[in-house]
């Protein structure tokens, strides 16, 4: 059982990361990974994303839903990276990876891992448009729901 | 003395991400009562808690939980991380 | 819209691939990727896994099950690689990844191809122990169980 | 004349990957009985169909399935793909 959680404002290379997580994750037999990117469509350009955490507290809450999952499927492994600061368009913001033997509990758990950091680890999303224009992204009711869901089953 | 924090639309509206405040009271309900209380840009920003989250000693709580000994309080928009 | 479906005995580099993928997914915002692994278990050791296939079925078939997957989900692109003939443990056998402006679509997207891919595609796996034993292995009820569900839905 | 194939256990059992034969069924079932005709090693393999599964023409199908012109028929157990 192995926890890995990095909270950075410097990019990370997805593949090497998940390689390097398959490999360490011996007897797995199955690796979900879960990647999150600066969207960058021509119809709504972003100038940039800025990305404020709460430095302390956002290493706990990661650490704490990365022990939750743990508990609830058999998992061998879990990486979570998660980048604050300025990102450009198609830079990737973050990623989740769980390995498991089972092919069902690796991607339950990566779905799991994804609601819950998403409306509990501290983390604000503010999208910079080319005319200077910034706004803070808002939280969406489907993702306090999705997150009820978990607590229901 | 407790030192209060504030993220994302709240820390820019408050024009500071912190401030250190002699507090009486002991929920963090109580505490935005008095935070409303220090300038008209608190009373604006407080003035509709339904968008806005609390952590004590950097545990996210409901705004009744209580704040006896706590060394930081955080108010923040809800999370979009991810 | 783009399917990419490869069916190769050689191997794979899952996080070159996840990484070529998550570049050319512009506008998708969410990635999930799943590998399935030869497992190696100290306490059950396996000499290697091979892989048959129906070539030609397989191919349709796949495809098939990738054009099922993006006609239910807002998909910008599914990749497929299956490999046969004989891989060692810790070798990757496979990967689905997904890429969706929704994080929600991709994560059930990868999970439907996965449980289609596992039940309707003709591969057919052999484990071959260090004895000289080599059995088939068996398809699992709870693998049908997973299709059936889908169509429910 | 059609092609029949064979995979995994059952091409072992039959010690061949396909074979050509001379039919005159109309659906895989009776295809089936017929192969089942042909010798000892087919009648034990087909004995019971619980176990396998058919495609006509590399599509997944019943065992009802009809053959009408049909290039190819594949007989294999359930698929343990992934």
């Amino acid at each position: 059982m192995s926890i890995d959680i990095r909270v950075q404002s410097a990019a990370f290379d997805l593949g090497a990361e998940v390689n390097a997580f398959a490999a360490a994750a011996q007897g797995a037999g199955a690796v979900v990974s879960f990647t999150g990117v600066v969207r960058d469509l021509p119809e709504e350009p972003l100038a940039h994303m800025e990305i404020e955490h709460y430095a302390g507290m956002t290493e706990k809450a990661l650490l704490h839903i990365a022990k939750e999952a743990m508990a609830r499927w058999p998992l061998v492994r879990v990486l979570i990276i998660h980048r604050y600061g300025v990102l450009a368009p198609s830079e990737k913001i973050m990623m989740v990876a769980t390995a498991s033997p089972h092919r069902k509990a690796a991607f339950e758990s990566a779905d799991f891992l994804m609601d819950y950091l998403k409306s509990r680890a501290p983390f604000w999303k503010k999208e910079a448009r080319h005319d200077g224009r910034a706004d803070w992204v808002e939280a969406k009711d489907e993702d306090e729901a999705a997150l009820a869901a978990w607590k229901k089953s | 003395m407790v030192e209060v924090r504030y993220f994302a639309w709240l820390r820019e509206r408050l024009g500071t991400d912190r401030e250190t405040i002699a507090s009486g009271a002991s929920t963090v309900i109580e505490l935005v009562a008095e935070l409303r209380r220090q300038s008209e840009a608190h009373d604006l920003v407080f003035s509709d808690l339904a968008g806005i989250r609390a952590a004590v000693d950097q545990e996210l709580v409901d705004m009744d939980h209580p704040i006896a000994n706590a060394q930081e309080i955080a108010f923040f928009p809800p999370m979009t991380g991810g």
